[in-house]
């Protein structure tokens, strides 16, 4: 397995000794995220986010399957996490690395544990037939704070996404394609978004979020928070590390929840801009022209 | 690997606040012995200090003093925002002027200079051995440092690269001197003397060792020769600081064979033609079966004594032998009796701290 | 649901009848292996976990754990390997776990990262601290009890530390949504009310208020973490206190048999 | 520099009119550009074409790839580990490890040589590259004995920079044929600080103040991601310089 690139000794150093002067090497503020940027593809259910040099895109797909046979009633929903060498020489196909599972593990709870996709109105056919829901992550670059960018691709390309209509009538369950029927959106129920301090000195007295790859190799300790805009915490992962003042992560929190909110705000205008661009002269123009009349 | 989980003692809530909960334990684990001896131990503790630091146990976190004057060792570390020194390990504070340090109830052997091991070779390079010493890293044996046959005067040529093998190979015991420490732990070991070397003929246990807790403590004499009962002749016994032990069947050491064949008037090379011959043997010598029981005999007590939680030394293993040659006697096997494990261990246990 | 929590209202009793403070009966033995470098067994209630600690020691081939896993030969400090082996007799369904189970590597990792925190690496470059842990039984709470083992069978191992890495859970009688302000935190949650109330993991770092490991798997209103933390971080104090209670019994036994020379007391050194 | 520097892409034929013809020299072929003889010359890289009619010689400057030891190279090396008489240094990740002997420093001798540990920097000049072996390396000068500002780097911040702009920093004159003048301007603010620029796309930047390490190493790596020109740089540097105050 290729090593990862450790950082030299005066990096290190000077990293932490910057960082007790209250300076970042790229010059941000503590609780400042990098440039945050959010593009939808063509097809629904493809968000591309990229977060300074960090770069993940998710993909949304949807199928119909048989349910599993102990959840007849609810939808089949999967995120799957793959981390290719294209981010970085040290990640290699087919061997998870520890870093790719908890990743994972952390979208899964952030997303499908808190119940954020309705699982149930996934369901077609009571034990017959399903959606299946799958995210596809990718990682194309990487330049730190994968957690928090993944976790937002993945409910920006489900938000986004849209799946065939459907109808049963006596017995006959028949899908739409799109040009048959509008495809219409997921059944979402809240908006969960990761929130990663990374915490630096002996102690762990800084805290950093969005921290850059650099500053991910030195840090001591590392907390992803993940909250909706209604201030519910979705799971909280601390997974070791450098012991953090109790106080400390209490009001890491708080600040995970104004930027949690920052987030919300920022995908919902984002969402909005794109059904503007999609509505170019298009159906819902025209239904709405319909409607005048 | 024995496995021994005791049922759990009785149910008390183990919630209750500390106070309770110490005078509980106190009555608890001293049922037995303790509450008899308890009365022996000066109570030199202070008011601040609870009734378990009279033993001087320390546990990882516990400041043992703030005082400047003391400089920490090993076992203690000094918190960054107190100053204070505080205990690493579970053990008993120790003190050598100034320095104060924490002996682990039990730890793996850190090596010491001037240490007499015994090792088994795990590992064979171009031009050292790589020998497990039960440390927390695998010492190093050079092939300069060992004794060469032909000769402890010879230099050491490629041709002894070549065949590094004929001397040790991988899963040889060995007797050795811990010769020099890197700064990171690891050891160098030498067997530059005709006491080291290979070892055969015998029984290899490893307990606990040197770096704290029960088994093998350092002592005036690790290796010895006792004459063993039941007609079995000398037995040597090895006690490694690091807890690994020798018992073997007692060969004429070649320093006095030196000695004899000095007085019969051979000529020197000759007789180190025929010490080389034997040094890196690998084959058994013929032992006879007293002698095999009474190795035997000398591991059960071995044993016995750690499964017991008692030291490990001359001393005790002397006594322990003849006790357990007694013990054999009253039984009804006779001397072919050699078992020590259970009851017996304990009621060996006994005999010897009863005195 | 099946958790009646009508009860609690009423009594301020929980299913198992404590009170929202209490902690189950915990019950620690070290030095259970005596072919093992260090070694525990601990009953959390009725979650039951083994540990055995081999080493520090030089690597040797191994498989089925996680740890530093980039680490070389060449590291300044010892790594710290966790495996965590869950019996498939543990818990009610008979369930196996395979060995890639994700579940399972987040636990070995967060074990590993929590112990190495705290535990003197760096005094044993090259080498590697085996740490094995063995579910017997579960009923909630796994992860705490999980690393209370780990804590003892290295102190059991004498491998030196700040202090104690000790962990609790601690729950919410308030349901994700309900905003409800007079919801009473809980401490050590069981397997049952770990299912339908919203709880946390929390290890701390002796007795001091830092926190080690904070995991929490549930929805839970932010209002409600501080009182949760709170609770969970005073039960790792108390976790602490009953852990060092069983190394010091240990202790006190080896020094009255003898194995152990008895330690110089400070008392008398006060004096010069 | 665009007209004067024509872009070529691999295979593309060269124009007769750009090849330099010197009466005496005889033509030299830098990186990116090979001889299919009898008389065409190919590029092998997209890149611009350079030519320097009075060395008779021309080659390709581009800005990417990785990079590849050659000798005289001042490079920003990393200690990966020590052997018993040699350092291997790593001078690009994922690359084999380059060797640099103990006593390849100013004054070194048997018993008085630097102590590196893994992963402290040194400032190092590249003895010998080829592509059948690994790369060696020296913190002094053969022929002076002298470290000539090579050697080990104490403090400071290492900065990772495209391989162009390392080369660009290099140049004698960095301002007028490089296009690079950030330092300089830094300077002229009155900045105090020290660089050291290896080939290797690796910028040291040395200061008592971490602010100003931190100021100088947002420059230069703005600098290279938005390709500033010297105005822009002028501004930008202007702009950080507001910013810290």
């Amino acid at each position: 397995m290729p090593r990862e690139a450790e950082p030299s000794l005066n990096e290190r150093q000077f990293i932490l000794q910057a960082l007790q002067e209250n300076l970042r090497l790229d010059g941000r503020e503590f609780d400042q995220y990098r440039p945050l940027e959010l593009t939808f593809g063509d097809q629904y259910g493809v968000a591309d986010v990229t977060l300074g040099k960090t770069r993940v895109l998710a993909k949304a797909s949807a199928e119909v399957t048989v349910p599993y046979v102990d959840r007849p009633l609810d939808g089949i929903f999967n995120i799957a996490t793959e981390l290719s060498p294209m981010a970085s020489p040290a990640f290699e196909v087919g061997r998870p690395t520890e870093t790719e599972v908890l990743i994972s593990r952390l979208l899964e709870k952030t997303v499908r544990r808190s119940g954020a996709l309705d699982t149930e109105s996934l369901c077609l056919v009571a034990g017959q037939k399903v959606w299946s829901v799958r995210v596809d992550v990718h990682v194309l670059s990487h330049d730190g704070n994968l957690i928090d960018a993944a976790c937002f691709a993945v409910v920006s390309a489900l938000r986004h996404f849209r799946k065939p209509d459907t109808s049963m009538e006596s017995g006959i369950l028949t899908v739409y394609t799109p040009a048959e029927r509008e495809p219409v959106a997921l059944s979402w129920l809240h908006s969960p978004f990761c929130v990663t301090w990374s915490y630096f000195g002996d102690e762990g007295e800084i805290a950093l979020l969005d921290a850059t790859w650099r500053e991910e190799q030195v840090r001591a300790g590392s907390c992803t928070i993940s909250l909706n805009r209604h201030g519910e915490i979705c799971q909280i992962a601390k997974l070791g590390g450098t012991p953090v003042e109790a106080v400390t992560l209490l009001q890491c929190t708080n600040t995970a929840l104004t930027k949690v909110q920052e987030f919300s705000a920022f995908l919902d205008r984002k969402l909005a801009e794109d059904i503007k661009r999609r509505d170019k002269g298009g159906l819902m123009a025209e239904l709405s022209a319909e409607n005048d009349r | 690997m024995p496995i021994t989980i005791t049922a759990p003692k009785a149910v008390r809530p183990s919630y209750a606040t500390a106070d309770n909960a110490s005078d509980d334990s106190g009555s608890d684990s001293s049922s037995d012995n303790g509450a008899d001896l308890e009365g022996d131990i000066p109570m030199t503790s202070s008011s601040r200090r609870k009734e378990d630091k009279s033993y001087s146990i320390v546990t990882p976190g516990e400041v043992i003093t703030d005082d400047p004057q003391w400089m920490r060792g090993h076992g203690t570390y000094v918190s960054a925002s107190t100053a204070a020194i505080v205990s690493s390990v579970a053990g008993t504070i120790t003190r050598t002027n100034k320095l104060l340090s924490v002996r682990p109830l039990r730890a793996r052997y850190t090596p010491e200079v001037g240490d007499l091991v015994v090792g088994r070779i795990v590992e064979v390079q171009a031009k050292r051995w790589r020998v497990d010493v039960g440390g927390s890293q695998l010492a190093s044996l050079p092939l300069s440092a060992i004794n060469l046959p032909g000769g402890i005067l010879r230099k050491r040529t490629e041709t002894d690269e070549l065949q590094i093998r004929t001397f040790f190979a991988e899963g040889d015991l060995l007797v050795a001197e811990v010769q020099q420490l890197f700064s990171d732990g690891g050891a160098v070991l030498h067997t530059r003397s005709l006491k080291y070397g290979k070892l055969r003929n015998g029984v290899f246990v490893a307990v606990s060792g040197m770096g704290g807790g029960g088994g093998v403590v350092r002592s005036r004499r690790q290796v010895w020769t006792m004459e063993a009962a039941n007609g079995a002749g000398p037995l040597d016994v090895v006690l490694g600081v690091n807890g690994f032990v020798w018992i073997s069947k007692h060969v004429e050491t070649p320093e006095a064979l030196v000695a004899e064949t000095k007085s019969a008037t051979t000529g020197i090379t000759n007789l180190e033609e025929s010490v080389s011959t034997t040094m890196y043997s690998s084959q058994n010598d013929r032992i006879g079966i007293e002698t095999m029981r009474e190795i035997a005999r000398i591991r059960g007590v071995v044993t016995a004594l750690v499964e017991n939680g008692l030291r490990v030394d001359e001393d005790m293993l002397v006594r322990g032998y003849h006790e357990a040659v007694e013990m054999a006697l009253l039984s009804g096997g006779g001397a072919d009796d050699i078992y020590l494990g259970g009851e017996r261990g304990e009621q060996l246990a006994a005999a010897l701290t009863g005195v | 649901m099946p958790l009646d929590t009508s009860a609690y209202s009423l009594a301020l009793l929980r299913v198992d009848g404590r009170r929202w403070n209490e902690l189950r009966r915990i019950h620690a033995q070290i030095r259970t292996q005596a072919a093992a470098d260090g070694s525990s067994y601990l009953e959390m209630g009725h979650t039951k976990v083994m540990c055995v600690v081999t080493g520090p020691s030089e690597p040797g081939p191994r498989r089925g754990t996680t740890g530093g896993a980039a680490a070389g030969a060449s590291k300044a400090a010892a790594e710290v390997a966790v495996s965590v082996v869950v019996a498939g007799f543990s818990s009610v369904d008979r369930k196996k776990r395979g060995r890639g189970d994700k579940r399972n590597l987040e636990l070995q990792s967060t074990i590993s990262n929590a112990l190495a925190a705290s535990l003197h690496t760096h005094l044993f470059p090259h080498s590697v601290i085996q740490v094995s842990l063995h579910v017997l039984s579960q009923d909630g709470s796994l992860l705490a009890a999980l690393i209370n083992a780990a804590t003892l069978a290295c102190v059991d191992a004498g491998i030196p530390m700040t202090d104690y890495v000790v962990a609790c859970t601690a729950g919410s009688t308030s349901t994700y949504a309900a905003g409800d302000e007079s919801a009473d935190p809980l401490l050590d949650l069981n397997h049952q009310e770990e299912q339908e109330l919203p709880g946390l993991t929390v290890a701390t770092l002796g007795e001091t208020d830092r926190v080690a490991v904070l995991v929490c798997e549930s929805r839970v209103q932010v209002g409600r973490l501080e009182g949760m933390l709170a609770v969970g971080v005073d039960g790792c104090k108390q976790v602490r206190e009953i852990l060092d209670r069983v190394v010091r019994e240990k202790g006190k036994r080896m020094v009255l048999e003898g194995t152990v020379v008895k330690g110089e007391g400070l008392e008398d050194m006060d004096l010069d | 520099m665009a007209t004067e520097h024509p872009l070529v892409l691999p295979g593309d034929t060269i124009d007769p009119s750009l090849i330099p013809t010197h009466k005496k020299q005889p033509l030299r072929l830098g990186p990116g550009l090979r001889h299919v003889p009898p008389s065409t010359i190919l590029p092998t890289v997209a890149g611009q074409l350079v030519t320097d009619l009075r060395k008779n010689s021309m080659w390709v400057e581009y800005n990417g790839g990785r990079y590849i030891p050659s000798q005289g190279d001042l490079v920003i090396g990393q200690v990966a580990r020590s052997a018993t008489d040699l350092y291997f240094v790593t001078i690009t990740p994922y690359t084999a490890n380059a060797s640099l002997p103990h006593l390849s420093f100013e004054g070194a001798s048997k018993k008085t040589r630097p102590q590196l540990l893994p992963g402290a920097l040194v400032y190092a000049r590249v003895t010998l590259a080829n592509r059948h072996m690994d790369p060696e390396l020296e913190c002094v000068s053969a022929t002076t004995g002298k470290a000539e500002g090579l050697g080990p780097l104490a403090g400071g911040m290492a900065f990772d920079v495209s391989l162009g702009l390392a080369r660009r920093l290099l140049m004698a004159r960095s301002r007028e044929e490089g296009g690079v003048e950030v330092l300089e301007q830094l300077g002229a603010e009155g900045l105090a600080f020290e660089t050291a620029v290896g080939r290797n796309g690796r910028v040291w930047v040395g200061s008592d103040s971490p602010k100003t390490v931190v100021l100088v190493g947002r420059a230069l790596t703005e600098t290279d991601e938005k390709a500033l020109g010297v105005e822009q740089q002028r501004k930008l540097v202007k702009k950080l310089i507001r910013e810290m105050r």
